[in-house]
């Protein structure tokens, strides 16, 4: 690979990195602390630009053969997640952080764009370890209360329960194939004998607690509800987008086993199932995204059982769609004190004091539910088709069935808004600011996957 | 070839020692140790495979082990500290209350 | 302007003025409620345009658009005029400018809202009855709740919440089942050879296997059946009714409940001809069970908008009934019943939504001798009550009388094989004439006649109909007469499309109106 | 002249429509212009289109308005037939319609709903025109309905009053009962002819490719429409409640036009009925039973419109006998006939109540002879032409169809004859009682409303005596033989002219017998009939009862179809089994949502160890084969 090849190859987190030195260098050198937003902004811009211009171009290759390549798919994933992320930082921004959420956050980027292009399991591993660690920093960060250093640590300890989980599998993947890289992964999932199962079921349970399926979803409402709303806005789309991504990087052409796919299906079921119902009875608004993420972490795994070639193009739309929209309603709420701004109870009337963010969620939650014509619908569409693509029609019935559950939580949203007057003092007020920049931004982006969703899909 | 088969039985041992560890300790210190032993079980066994086969990569990964591990308790403390200077005890029972 | 401009004009003259109204002013609602009724206005004149252009007896679409939207699923932005649509698509553009004009002094608060909600509302159900490729049929058909469900949600009575919910989760668990049965469409036109093609055209000559096909209608039978609504899925409608403001109640009388007969009239049926020559005696049954059931219903109801939600019940099981006696004289019956029940079922809801305005009670008992108090009121109800009952020279007439003469002349054959029962049912579905006559002029008599008395209006005398209103009902009366005294204008022009759909669902009984 | 049917038929449309809107705001020299002006107009022009058929060598004259639809090869016409049956109808139904508006303007004066009533009278003219005039059984049908319509508005003319209204929502009812066995044999015939114009349904049906079954199928349906309109047993139980109406109504509608329209169908489809025996048979006996029965009824009744009612469904009854042994021509003759009596005994009795201030009881009446002379004589005519004293119209038209009732080929028989002439005999006994309750005897009147009884203004008492007239010499004009080309008068079975004389003769002594007994049984106030009655105390119970029919209707119809609706439909179908099914499937989902939410307890602990079960699980899964 020539010297402008690697340095072309990993452009983005090449960028990533300086961004993340230049913070911290300026945050050591000045005396008051200094707000990190703007050189922030600036590297996530950078990366992302750079990311989509190398996916214009088709550029791709192996800066480290074995361990580290890039494609368009890749720059497609990261161009995605970059993107999604530029919201995130807006809504860091409204809340009085300092330089170290967005510092974090560039670091978690970092090991997402590592998880997406990682070749051999060495890679996936770092990759996904460097994606979590800053989290678990970023639910502490956000704000004094101590329900959030609980919900730091019930994140990391489950986490950590996780990587070990993962390992385990990597060493198991070695000792059934004799190697660590993707290829070896994908022949064990083939395999029959008792390392190769075991090795490929521990590496996607992994990952289905990372991805918070049930019954691995405990750590995620307490960490949601626990963490700022950037934070959680983080977790719920870019993280997840990256988990879902990585693993159809690892499975690439190869298909799950039956063992395999049972328990994906009936595990993805299940979290639709658990998700939609248990989030109808929450009162707080994080908790309700919680119960939801885990819904549609459901869809995603689903849609991971289609045939190959359409599970990447299925798997990047609905992160689009789903991380945007996510972020739509989180950046609508109304401002206020932290904890008291997430009640559902003073979203009540919200329409008649704040109608432009009443709209807004509400356009959200349709998209959520899966209401046309918002894009929510398409992706939905779109998954269920690649699910009957590859014969399994009955998993795909069962799996709208189950999305029919997922309707009335957020007509409920919908309803607290338009239909039941206001509390007697709601001390929060309308969104403004960064928040409705935030807002502005994603509404713009889910307008346009919504008309063009043909567009965005002959893009990926 | 039955002593590998041996090491490998202790590696899921100390593997699945460490998880119900985590489960039955009152000490959240305690618990963060026993995440420690589940990764020495995943080491053991990663010794075991790279000698067996004379696949290095799994050398390499151990490695890694070790620095993410630390790299984890080096955020874990902190956060324990935290909650403790709140709660304090250690015990996880008494920080429940993000629940429903 | 060439027509198919004119016709995605049609469609998107809503969604025009909907932004339109986000210009104006929250406090000057006059404003808004004109800036509405001039859209609604524009949209009824393009509509009846369309409508004399419209040249009978040409097979196909008229006015057609046809634009990639989705490439990959091969999904096209696909709207155009044919036989089917047309008269719907001309109720729902006439019915748009009556039900704001009956709107103007009942809804008082959000007015911008409710008023976007309406031309929202006018614009998914256009696009539903205007879609030719059946993604963007269903995408209008799901959408069409959101505004509905807001409607009910908002402006409606004490159980709105229980009521527009309701109505939302039962309409949507049809939608589900009807999404896995297009979602395995999809999925097998992509793996037919050529380009994939989701037209509804294209859908018409897909051969699939009985059973298959027998799976498929049952999803799509389903979501059409609770939209009918047909009898065991019909309990959204009463309280949907109940607590919906009045202009809900017309738009979702009048036009949203032609959605479900639609559905089964251009892609039930049509699509999967075998299952549904399987499921017709079921089918049959179920209608003329409706037609029966829902005036059993509507008998012994005390409150009036009940009443007329279940002689919806009722009229529209008289559709279904021509819809599955496959003939020409049932099928042509079954959309003119469509176009008279919009009519008549939208009239008593905005007569009803009159009296509770100046009243406020909905309690038949509470009322008495209208005919004394309101005399020019007393007309006009009892106007639209016998074109309920389907009199003749009324519209109601037309449609009744065509139906149950088709589903004869379609269950007499049958009859001469030796299989008496569709014979029993048409000859049953004739007994409705009676139960509707019963209810209809019980309501009319407790309302109109006897000892007069009404619950005390809060403005002083209870004051006759205002100019405003006599022009709403009298423009409906005349619709309802014309419709009765002179169909035939209506009938040519959806007879091509009327003899395609016989072709497709029956066709070795193809011809047998046409000797 | 070209448009004259259509001319005639819109006429009374125009008079309605008038009146209607215009009515109130311009007065009642208005409302009586436009009122009676018309069909008197109307009259004019049936009688000009009658003259101009028979000028034209009997030929129909065919007039088609427009097309109503046309669908697939099926093509459905308005369109106007004339020959001498629709103009005799037409002349009875114009001409007595017009004698009866200008009844009204004496009768209703000073009603606040002037212009209203005459507007619905004209709306009823001009649907009984339809009906009358339309070549095809849907413009019958809609003439049908709209007649229907009419009556119940003018049934429930004054609505403040809810038994009237209630009358007028029942007749309607049992109208639309009759009307659904109509629709039922409408379509029979059209799946058959392929059309709804009625000469080519005789066309096709006497060309006998109709199959037996079908056509006697065919024709019970129509009839069963018939009794609905011509209140025969079983529907006839709304032509009494019917009397809530004002009298010129009674008159017209309820005697002397509209319940003719049953009559009408069939001599019309006389084509389906000479096919089907068996239906033939059936209308016979029906006929005939319901005017037995009827004059039973009508025996006991105190109410002087209830008489006069009951013995319409009586008169109906024989025309519908008539018709049953194939004499058409002669169930014309008599509804020809009927038309004028019934309509001067009707508008006699409206006078009656008139003079004695709404009274209508006969029991408190008596005496009245001296002090309403011109409305006694014309009742006197017209009770003597009902009874069938000869020469008067009745005898003449009654006695026809009693000797075809004996001798007639196609289904006369000796019992039909002999209760029809009991019957007779019954007609004659009620109707002399009421002239001798009514007028003659001791007055049995409150003081106050004997101060005050007048004699009815001429408009009145001048058509009763034009009516009076028309009962005396209808007899003559032998419509039966005039109708003879178009409605054949069936073979005879037993044909010597001794036994016709005979029968002649047995019938007017029977007319005599029923004078005679009534003036000895009801001579001074009617107390030897009561001492009569006292013996067979229960049978009056059940006459007075009208055989309890109506409550056996309710209790067999009504009552059932509401405890069904209520009790099954609503609260079992609607809201325990598909409501309770819903809210149940709700519960279950908020309750595992509780569930699910009750697992998330906040406890570490707990999670951690759902992770470890979970992984367990999904090991164990992997690896159950090893």
């Amino acid at each position: 690979m020539t010297p402008e090849g690697l340095l072309l190859a990993a452009l983005p987190e090449h960028l990533l990195l300086l961004g993340i030195l230049a913070i911290l260098v300026t945050d050591l050198v000045s005396s008051r602390p200094r707000d990190a937003f703007l050189p922030a902004l600036l590297t996530l811009l950078a990366a992302g630009i750079a990311a989509v211009w190398l996916h214009g171009t088709g550029h791709s290759g192996t800066p480290f053969p074995g361990h580290f390549s890039v494609d368009t798919d890749a720059f497609a994933a990261k161009a995605l997640l970059f993107g999604l992320a530029v919201p995130v930082l807006f809504l860091a921004r409204d809340e009085r952080h300092e330089s170290r959420f967005a510092m974090l956050l560039l670091a978690s980027l970092y090991g997402a764009g590592l998880l997406l292009s990682a070749d051999s399991l060495l890679m996936v591993f770092f990759g996904l370890e460097l994606l979590s660690l800053p989290l678990y920093a970023l639910v502490v960060l956000g704000f004094r209360r101590p329900e959030s250093a609980e919900a730091a640590l019930k994140y990391l300890v489950l986490g950590g329960v996780g990587t070990a989980v993962l390992l385990m599998g990597l060493s198991l993947t070695l000792g059934a194939t004799g190697g660590l890289t993707a290829a070896d992964f994908r022949t064990a999932l083939g395999g029959e004998d008792l390392l190769s199962r075991g090795a490929v079921v521990l590496v996607v349970t992994a990952f289905m607690l990372k991805a918070a399926i049930v019954p691995f979803h405990a750590w995620a409402p307490d960490a949601y509800e626990g963490a700022s709303v950037p934070a959680t806005a983080y977790m719920a789309t870019v993280v997840k987008g990256a988990v879902l991504l990585a693993l159809v990087r690892l499975f690439g052409e190869a298909g799950a086993g039956t063992d395999l796919l049972a328990v994906v299906v009936a595990l993805a079921l299940l979290s639709i199932v658990w998700g939609n119902l248990a989030a109808m009875r929450q009162e707080g608004f994080r908790r309700l995204i919680a119960y939801s993420s885990i819904a549609h972490a459901g869809y995603l795994f689903l849609a991971l059982l289609g045939p190959a070639e359409a599970r990447f193009e299925t798997v990047a739309f609905y992160v689009i769609v789903y991380g945007l929209t996510n972020l739509l309603a989180l950046a609508c709420l109304p401002r206020g004190e932290d904890w008291l701004r997430d009640r559902l109870n003073n979203l009540k009337g919200l329409y008649h004091r704040d109608p432009r963010a009443a709209i807004l969620i509400a356009v959200a939650m349709l998209s959520l539910a899966g209401i046309p014509p918002f894009p929510g619908f398409v992706a939905k569409f779109l998954v269920f088709r690649t699910v009957m693509e590859s014969g399994l029609v009955a998993v795909a019935v069962a799996g709208l069935v189950a999305s029919y559950l997922g309707i009335y939580l957020y007509l409920r949203v919908i309803r607290y808004m338009f239909m039941t007057p206001a509390e007697a003092h709601p001390r929060t007020g309308p969104t403004a600011g960064f928040g409705t920049a935030a807002a502005l931004i994603t509404l713009a982006a889910v307008l346009l996957v919504g008309v063009f969703p043909g567009v965005v899909l002959g893009w990926l | 070839m039955t002593d590998a088969n041996l090491l490998l039985a202790v590696s899921g041992m100390l593997f699945a020692l460490g998880l119900v560890g985590v489960v039955v300790r009152r000490n959240l210190l305690v618990m963060l140790m026993f995440l420690e032993l589940m990764l020495n079980g995943v080491l053991l066994s990663l010794a075991v495979f790279t000698q067996l086969l004379g696949a290095e990569a799994g050398a390499v990964l151990m490695f890694l082990v070790f620095v993410v591990a630390a790299a984890e308790i080096a955020i874990a403390v902190p956060i324990v500290l935290l909650l403790v200077r709140a709660g304090h005890t250690l015990d996880p029972g008494s920080y429940a209350g993000l629940k429903g | 302007m060439s027509d198919a401009t004119a016709l995605n004009l049609l469609l998107f003259l809503p969604v025009i003025g909907g932004a339109l109204l986000l210009l104006l002013p929250e406090r000057r609602p006059e404003l808004v409620r004109g800036l509405s009724m001039l859209v609604l206005g524009a949209q009824l004149v393009l509509a009846a345009g369309l409508y004399f252009q419209f040249e009978a007896g040409v097979s196909g679409l008229q006015f057609e658009t046809r634009i990639p939207w989705i490439a990959a699923w091969g999904v096209h932005y696909h709207i155009g005029l044919d036989g089917l649509n047309l008269l719907l698509v001309l109720l729902t553009a006439f019915l748009g400018p009556l039900v704001v004009a009956g709107a103007f002094t009942s809804i008082t608060k959000d007015v911008k809202l409710f008023h976007g909600m309406v031309l929202f509302l006018q614009f998914t159900m256009l696009g539903t009855f205007l879609a030719q490729d059946l993604f963007l049929f269903y995408v209008f058909w799901e959408a069409m709740l959101i505004p509905m469900f807001l409607i009910i949600g908002i402006w409606g009575g004490e159980r709105r919440i229980y009521a527009t919910l309701k109505f939302f989760l039962y309409t949507a668990f049809g939608s589900i089942l009807m999404l896995a049965a297009v979602v395995y469409l999809a999925f097998t036109v992509l793996s037919q050879d050529g380009t994939p093609s989701f037209a509804i055209a294209d859908l018409y000559l897909l051969e699939l296997a009985v059973p298959v096909q027998v799976l498929l209608l049952t999803g799509f039978a389903l979501s059409f059946a609770i939209k009918v609504p047909m009898v065991p899925l019909h309990t959204w409608l009463p309280d949907a009714h109940v607590e919906a403001p009045t202009a809900g109640s017309v738009i979702l009388a009048g036009v949203l409940l032609k959605m479900g007969t639609y559905g089964f009239l251009k892609l039930g049926f049509p699509l999967f001809p075998e299952a549904a020559q399987l499921a017709t005696p079921l089918i049959m049954t179920l209608a003329v069970v409706s037609i029966l059931y829902g005036a059993g219903l509507a008998l012994v109801q005390d409150d009036i908008k009940k009443i007329i939600a279940y002689s919806s019940v009722s009229h529209l099981g008289y559709v279904m009934l021509g819809l599955v006696s496959y003939n020409l004289l049932g099928v042509q019956g079954a959309i003119i019943q469509m176009v008279s029940h919009g009519l008549v079922a939208g009239g008593l809801f905005l007569m009803v939504g009159m009296i509770y305005e100046r009243c406020h009670s909905r309690d038949l008992g509470a009322y008495g001798g209208l005919a004394k108090l309101l005399p020019v009121y007393s007309v006009f109800f009892m106007l639209l009550t016998l074109a309920a009952i389907g009199l003749p020279a009324t519209s109601g007439f037309t449609g009744e009388f065509l139906v149950l003469l088709g589903a004869f002349q379609g269950a007499w054959p049958l009859y001469e094989q030796g299989l008496v029962y569709p014979l029993a049912l048409a000859s049953a579905a004739v007994l409705g004439i009676v139960l509707g006559a019963l209810y209809m002029l019980r309501l009319a008599r407790r309302l109109l006649f006897g000892g007069a008395r009404a619950p005390e209006p809060e403005g002083g005398a209870l004051r006759d109909l205002s100019p405003r209103e006599m022009g709403i009902l009298a423009a409906l009366i005349a619709a309802i007469l014309y419709i009765g005294v002179l169909p035939n204008e209506f009938l040519q022009k959806t007879e091509q499309a009327v003899i395609e759909y016989q072709q497709r669902v029956v066709p070795e009984r193809v011809g047998e109106g046409i000797r | 002249m070209e448009g004259m049917l259509t001319f005639l038929v819109l006429l009374p449309l125009a008079g309605f429509l008038l009146n209607g809107l215009l009515g109130r705001r311009l007065g009642t020299g208005f409302v009586n212009g436009v009122g009676v002006g018309l069909p008197f107009l109307a009259f004019g022009i049936a009688l000009w289109a009658w003259r101009t058929l028979e000028a034209g060598d009997g030929a129909p004259i065919v007039e088609t308005v427009f097309t109503w639809a046309v669908i697939g090869e099926y093509s459905f016409e308005i369109a106007f037939y004339l020959d001498r049956l629709s103009a005799v109808m037409a002349l009875i139904v114009t001409g007595v319609g017009a004698l009866i508006h200008l009844y009204s303007v004496g009768y209703m004066k000073g009603d606040e709903g002037y212009a209203r009533y005459f507007a619905y009278l004209n709306l009823f003219l001009f649907f009984m025109l339809l009906l009358v005039l339309g070549r095809s059984l849907l413009v019958l049908f809609v003439g049908w309905e709209g007649v229907g319509l009419a009556s119940y508005l003018l049934i429930g003319f004054w609505f403040q009053d809810v038994a009237k209204a209630r009358a007028g929502r029942k007749a309607f009812i049992t109208n639309r009962v009759g009307d659904a066995g109509f629709l039922l044999g409408m379509f029979l015939v059209f799946t058959f002819a392929g059309t709804l114009e009625m000469d080519r349904i005789n066309e096709v049906f006497a060309a006998g490719v109709v199959p037996v079954g079908v056509a006697t199928a065919a024709g019970i349906l129509l009839f069963i429409g018939a009794t609905g309109k011509s209140a025969q047993i079983p529907l006839h139980v709304w032509l009494p409640d019917a009397m809530a109406g004002p009298t010129p109504v009674s008159a017209l509608i309820h005697a002397a036009t509209m319940v003719t329209a049953g009559v009408y169908l069939v001599a019309r489809l006389s084509g389906v009925y000479l096919e089907a025996p068996a239906a033939s048979a059936l209308i016979a006996v029906i006929g005939v039973l319901t005017a037995f029965l009827a004059a039973t009824i009508a025996l006991v009744q105190t109410d002087i419109k209830k008489v006069l009612a009951y013995s319409t469904i009586s008169q109906l009854g024989f025309m519908f006998l008539a018709l049953g042994v194939g004499a058409y021509g002669v169930a014309v003759f008599h509804l020809f006939t009927h038309a004028f009596f019934k309509a001067a005994l009707f508008l006699g009795a409206g006078s009656v109540i008139h003079a004695l201030n709404g009274e209508q009881d006969i029991r408190l009446m008596g005496g009245l002879a001296r002090r309403i002379p011109w409305t006694f004589g014309t009742f006197a005519i017209a009770t003597a032409a009902i009874a069938g004293l000869p020469p008067l119209a009745g005898f003449f038209s009654k006695d026809e169809i009693l000797w075809f009732a004996l001798a007639s080929g196609e289904g006369g028989s000796l019992s039909l004859w002999a209760l029809g002439s009991l019957t007779a005999l019954l007609t004659a006994l009620y109707m002399f009682r009421l002239l001798w309750l009514v007028f003659l005897g001791r007055s049995r009147m409150e003081p106050d409303t004997e101060r005050h009884v007048h004699e009815s203004p001429v408009t009145m008492t001048g058509v009763l005596v034009v009516l009076a007239a028309f009962s005396v010499i209808g007899g003559w004009f032998g419509l039966s033989h005039y109708l003879e080309p178009l409605l054949p008068l069936p073979a005879l079975r037993l044909d010597s002219a001794l036994l016709h004389w005979a029968q002649i003769g047995f019938a007017v002594v029977l007319a005599l017998l029923g004078l005679i007994g009534a003036a000895w049984l009801y001579r001074d106030g009617g107390k030897p009939a009561d001492q009569l009655w006292q013996r067979f105390r229960r049978l009056h119970r059940v006459l007075d009862g009208k055989y309890f029919v109506d409550e056996l209707y309710d209790r067999l119809l009504q009552r059932p179809w509401r405890w069904v609706s209520d009790r099954v439909f609503l609260r079992l179908g609607d809201r325990l089994l598909i409501d309770g099914s819903l809210h149940g499937l709700a519960a279950l989902a908020r309750w595992s949502a509780v569930a699910f939410t009750r697992v998330q307890s906040g406890s570490l602990h707990w999670y951690a160890w759902m992770t470890l079960f979970g992984l367990v699980a999904v090991l164990i899964w992997v690896w159950r084969y090893v």
